[in-house]
């Protein structure tokens, strides 16, 4: 469904099975299957190679790539991120690691005002095949300047597509969609899914399609619709809650925000009557604003409460350990939003 | 493929500094007319510095530049037609209507727009450059930017790479003295703006941008050396324009009518003539010349007069790649617009 | 009760009256008089001086104010506007203009990183009264690069605070209410608003609050609503169907994005039952998913029909005049998507 | 106020540079032992370059640096209680706990932060400096910047601006040879980086930053002129970092043991012992003032275990002015977070 590319031929017969592994090991497995599939394919970005990846999400494939499939930047993030947009316009595949999303600021007018204008601006006549990828997100005390999430900026953008895997199956599979799609794909992972671990399937012809969400768990009683690490929170608080206090939640976990997949979350909210948006970032004008308008709108008859959100607290991310987490969408904040919600709860 | 003043191409690129300069005027007779819309940046003043550094491109070599892109368009041969009909909004513009006069384009020509955020070309074609090093292939890519962009923090990061990683591009500063209405020395500290490829190890030049054939000269050395030794540069060309920023400036805020009149003294299309004339190239040949483009002019205006506007079914026409469709159908349900076709259909990767 | 600094004493006695003015004038107005009261306040940014402005607004500043305080800048938005966060670190009150929102973006790092941040992350020691000054929208053709409104992203970030004009009155009032506050506020204005005329109170102490939406219109069966030239729209429409279909708009005009007054948002809709949200910008993820987030959850009970919400299509907008038109929010389209929620029209 | 070695201020500087190496290296085992958290970037080895550029400054004067800032607030006289209260996130860091290692400042000693987007901060003390002009007072910014932080765009921009409009700011390089993994060489086209001053007609020089009285000499002078003549200036100062990164980063990938070894052979401590006993300090002098630095950290560290964590209650403190409590009054009813005091409340503005 997403592979719009014209294809190089396939090399190399796929090996079966899948294997446990983590979050970063999926995401270097991707790179490495489509490197290899296409010499088109390449890294870019500070600190990808000698270094191997300030999160590690590179390393080796300078040793296995070399350096110009693998290459390090000096520290200029509008340069590199827009050399990977002319790079792309050429038919190039760069792959383009801005080290957290923070930093992608200072690339802003490339990737809004060009990479995403590329197509249509153009009357079609240029593509600009460019995935970037980089983390988002806050909980290891990093304060103001390096633990946002601006995910749904980029999400409102016509002529970007974006998609944000939330376990290591999807993150394989959502970036080798990625890198596949002909338009302009940003990737957001985050910093503390980086270590989780789950099944992948080796096979390098399986992708995760854009633009479809996923039933993360089925349930009955109300809704949690998340992506990225919020989704691994959900389903924490999902089995939680069900010990507990016999809650079936379902979770639908968005993995793209651009093409947003309406229709699943539209369904399993008239299925359960009731929804809880949660993300890492501040809900106002967030990501969840999006949803609980969609929500409304798409399921007016069926609610049995308004939406509700929970996101980060509205301040820039203090440093100290304790007003950090008084600040995050953790758990505990979550659980007592649907317990609210379910009226178990003042 | 260095040119030099005795070469038989040199009244076919007379033709071409002709016929942007006759094109410029159309162009601002149809703004005013308001067949054409946006903004309107002209070049006129500036054909010398347009003409010569496109001719020193080879076929396969590659062009990017900002929205003051008429003339470079034109001098790559997009035929006037499209250029034409681009800025009237038509269906064959040469970007279907999509992109105006800012944002040109024709990609069989190497031609990679027309681009409108000052120095976000910069970075792009620093891509194309190192996409060309990484197919090994001895192509150039000729970067235009104006004298106001060399203070963006792009231009830095840019030439920085470009360097550091010896890509083939040359960066062509055109200085026409003002950046809207702010003057060099008001902008760039160091306002010999060739001088600052210094600061990356790179050549920089200056060139009497309204002297043709030092301008093919200097473009050819430079894009040759890009080519065989990866050895990126900046060409400063230091011109004139005489129109005022955009068809909406009158451009007389900043500088006087005096400083203008001076500059049509020493017009690039009459010292090109003059060249012609010691050359040996009669009268007669430069007026058919020039006839030839006000006829071209001519025709260019018919056809965006009569082409059509393009399809609003297709309004989202090459947002999204072909194939995209179905990644989107999943939205449609819950949009709040009660205007899908509007809003994500018409087209949208088709 | 924005007037959060240590007010300098003022000069001269009020002159009375009002006085029809533009939307430019009206900004110029409030510039002049801040100037004369406080010698901190200075104008800086492209072609603000010697040029008039590039869409006239500081015309005339330059010859009363001198090069001082009314500074031309190179083309280099990421160096100025980050200039101005530092001097108004050091207490003084920069208004930085920026030609047009698109090209913030190159300068969003000093927004969004430093701007938004000096206030928390230096734990409440230092605070940064900068004024930003630019024009979001679309509808003279300036195509793809020229025509966006990212106003919710700005709304959306902790620490700033994000007004948006409607009309000369407010535009006076809300440049000077930010000129005077103790933080960063984006006075966002409008490319077809400057030139729409008002009557304007005269009086240099008169300022419109921040956090307090106008009830534009009254009205019963619905309410609108929208800011900046969304609402010039909202009105218009309501004027014709007022006249045509004997229809009674409510039309809230925000005026700030941040705080949001939602206050005065969910009392009219409790009243109307009904509410259509109207931005210039892209919907989705937009300014408008917020307000229909927000009126969901306050006006539960409330409303008769989901919160609707037009905006500009979901495109990089076109240059085509034909195109250009198809994707605006019209008057056209927001009369549409009025008459069908009260099922006037299919 | 050009201090030389035979200044009875020498052993005070000495101090000073034990004192942050002894900081840093107990800020290390404290992150290590978890009590301090997020980056934690060390400047041992960068001790003369800090100490003697800061020593430069009039007190009036202002300071900007980076996120490697422990030594310049040190230096700058901020007390070791409240950078290490800050590091363990306490209530009387000098930040309330909100900013951490990155973010360091004292206003009342002109120290603007610390601040963690690489280059992100030249704008903001250019600013400053125009801000100086604006009030015609005769003081100057440093600013400090990484070696690798010369690649970004603001580099060119701030240099520019201050060039332009003559600012009185001192733009500090500490070229450590390394941006986390990249030696210069890799990142810069010119790797003489203070040359790069030359693109803006600035003055630029370098020095050996960890010969601590050429580091005052050159500081002194250059700050000087930028006081007293709006001469702004870049000084590049030559050093290295001993550890990684920051803690996280064992600092070996890039680089090999015998070139950390070659350069602690040369450490700039020990260079200003030897410096201290030429001028006849003795041994005893210099074992106490190390003994003092050794004191210092220890009453800085026991200060931070004992100070109280910021109140979680007062979450928003700072977040917007005084004042502002009222603006988003109306933003509550309607709240969809549940969490009123969490998200707005606890201390808005108060
Ligand atoms: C980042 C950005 N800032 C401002 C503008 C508005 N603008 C368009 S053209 C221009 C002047 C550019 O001058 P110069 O580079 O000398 O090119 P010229 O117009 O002379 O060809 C400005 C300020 C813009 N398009 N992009
Ligand atoms: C814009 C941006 N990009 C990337 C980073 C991540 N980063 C933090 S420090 C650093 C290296 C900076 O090196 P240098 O300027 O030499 O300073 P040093 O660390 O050596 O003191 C990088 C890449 C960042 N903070 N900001
Ligand atoms: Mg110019
Ligand atoms: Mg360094």
């Amino acid at each position: 469904m997403s592979a719009t590319t014209t294809d190089p031929p396939v090399a190399a017969p796929a090996p079966a099975g899948t294997e446990t592994m983590t979050y970063r090991e999926a995401l270097r497995l991707a790179m490495r299957q489509e490197m290899e599939r296409d010499g088109r394919v390449f890294v870019m970005g500070e600190e990808v190679g000698l270094f191997d990846g300030s999160y590690k999400v590179t390393a080796g494939l300078l040793e296995d790539f070399g350096p110009d499939r693998v290459r390090d930047t000096p520290i200029s993030e509008e340069g590199f991120l827009g050399a990977g947009v002319g790079a792309a316009m050429l038919g190039e595949r760069p792959i383009v690691e801005v080290m957290t999303l923070n930093f992608v600021l200072v690339a802003m007018d490339q990737v809004i005002n060009h990479a995403a204008k590329v197509g249509a601006m153009f009357g079609g006549e240029v593509r600009c095949p460019l995935v970037i990828r980089t983390p988002n997100g806050a909980g290891n005390q990093l304060t103001a300047q390096h633990s946002q999430s601006f995910d749904g900026w980029f999400a409102g953008t016509p002529g970007l597509k974006v998609v944000a895997p939330a376990n290591p199956a999807d993150a394989k599979g959502l970036l080798k969609a990625a890198i596949r799609d002909d338009d302009p794909v940003l990737v957001i992972e985050n910093l503390p899914i980086y270590k989780e671990k789950g099944e992948v399937e080796l096979d390098p012809e399986l992708i995760t399609p854009i633009g479809l969400a996923a039933l993360a768990r089925e349930g009955s009683d109300l809704t949690v619709v998340s992506h990225s690490f919020a989704t691994v929170r959900a389903l924490r608080v999902a089995e939680k809650l069900a010990a507990e206090h016999g809650v079936s939640l379902e979770v639908v976990d968005l993995r793209s925000l651009r093409p947003l997949d309406v229709e699943t979350v539209a369904a399993s909210v008239a299925k359960t009557n009731r929804a809880i948006c949660v993300e890492e970032g501040w809900p106002t004008y967030g990501v969840t604003a999006e949803l609980a308008a969609r929500i409304q709108y798409a399921c007016f008859d069926d609610l049995d409460a308004p939406v509700e959100r929970v996101g980060m607290a509205e301040v820039p991310l203090p440093y100290a350990k304790e007003l950090e987490l008084a600040a995050m969408p953790t758990e505990g904040r979550i659980e007592a939003a649907i317990l609210r919600q379910l009226e178990l709860a003042p | 493929m260095t040119i030099t003043a005795s070469d038989p191409k040199l009244i076919g690129l007379y033709g071409s500094m002709a016929l942007i300069r006759a094109f410029e005027e159309e162009a601002e007779r149809q703004y005013k007319a308001a067949r054409i819309g946006g903004y309107c940046h002209l070049s006129s003043g500036q054909e010398a510095a347009t003409v010569g550094t496109v001719e020193a491109l080879a076929e396969e070599d590659l062009l990017v530049t900002g929205y003051r892109c008429h003339g470079f368009a034109l001098a790559r041969g997009v035929p006037a037609e499209a250029v034409m009909a681009e800025l009237y909004g038509r269906r064959d513009g040469c970007a279907h209507g999509r992109g105006g006069s800012m944002h040109l384009l024709d990609v069989s020509r190497g031609y990679y727009g027309g681009w409108g955020i000052v120095g976000g070309q910069l970075p792009i074609a620093t891509g194309m450059a190192l996409s060309l090093v990484r197919r090994e292939a001895p192509q150039a890519v000729l970067c235009e930017l104006g004298d106001g962009a060399v203070n963006m923090g792009a231009w830095h990061e840019s030439l920085n790479l470009a360097a550091v990683w010896r890509l083939p591009v040359v960066f062509l500063v055109i200085n026409n003295l003002y950046g809207m209405g702010t003057s060099v020395e008001r902008a760039s500290a160091e306002p010999d703006l060739f001088k600052r490829a210094g600061s990356y190890r790179m050549t920089g030049e200056r060139v009497d941008g309204d002297d043709l054939e030092a301008v093919i000269e200097a473009s050819s050395r430079l894009l040759e050396e890009a080519r065989s030794e990866r050895r990126p540069a900046v060409l400063e060309a230091v011109t004139y324009r005489y129109r005022g920023h955009s068809v909406a400036d009158a451009g007389l805020a900043y500088r006087t009518r005096e400083e203008i009149e001076e500059h049509r003294q020493v017009d690039p299309l009459e010292r090109t003539r003059t060249l012609l004339r010691g050359h040996g190239v009669s009268a007669e040949e430069i007026e058919a010349a020039d006839r030839d483009a006000a006829a071209t002019v001519l025709r260019a205006t018919e056809f965006a007069e009569s082409n059509p506007a393009p399809d609003v079914d297709r309004l989202a026409t090459g947002v999204y790649a072909p194939g995209s469709d179905a990644q989107f159908e999943r939205m449609m349900p819950g949009s709040p617009f009660g205007e899908r076709e509007l809003v994500f259909g018409g087209g949208l990767g088709r």
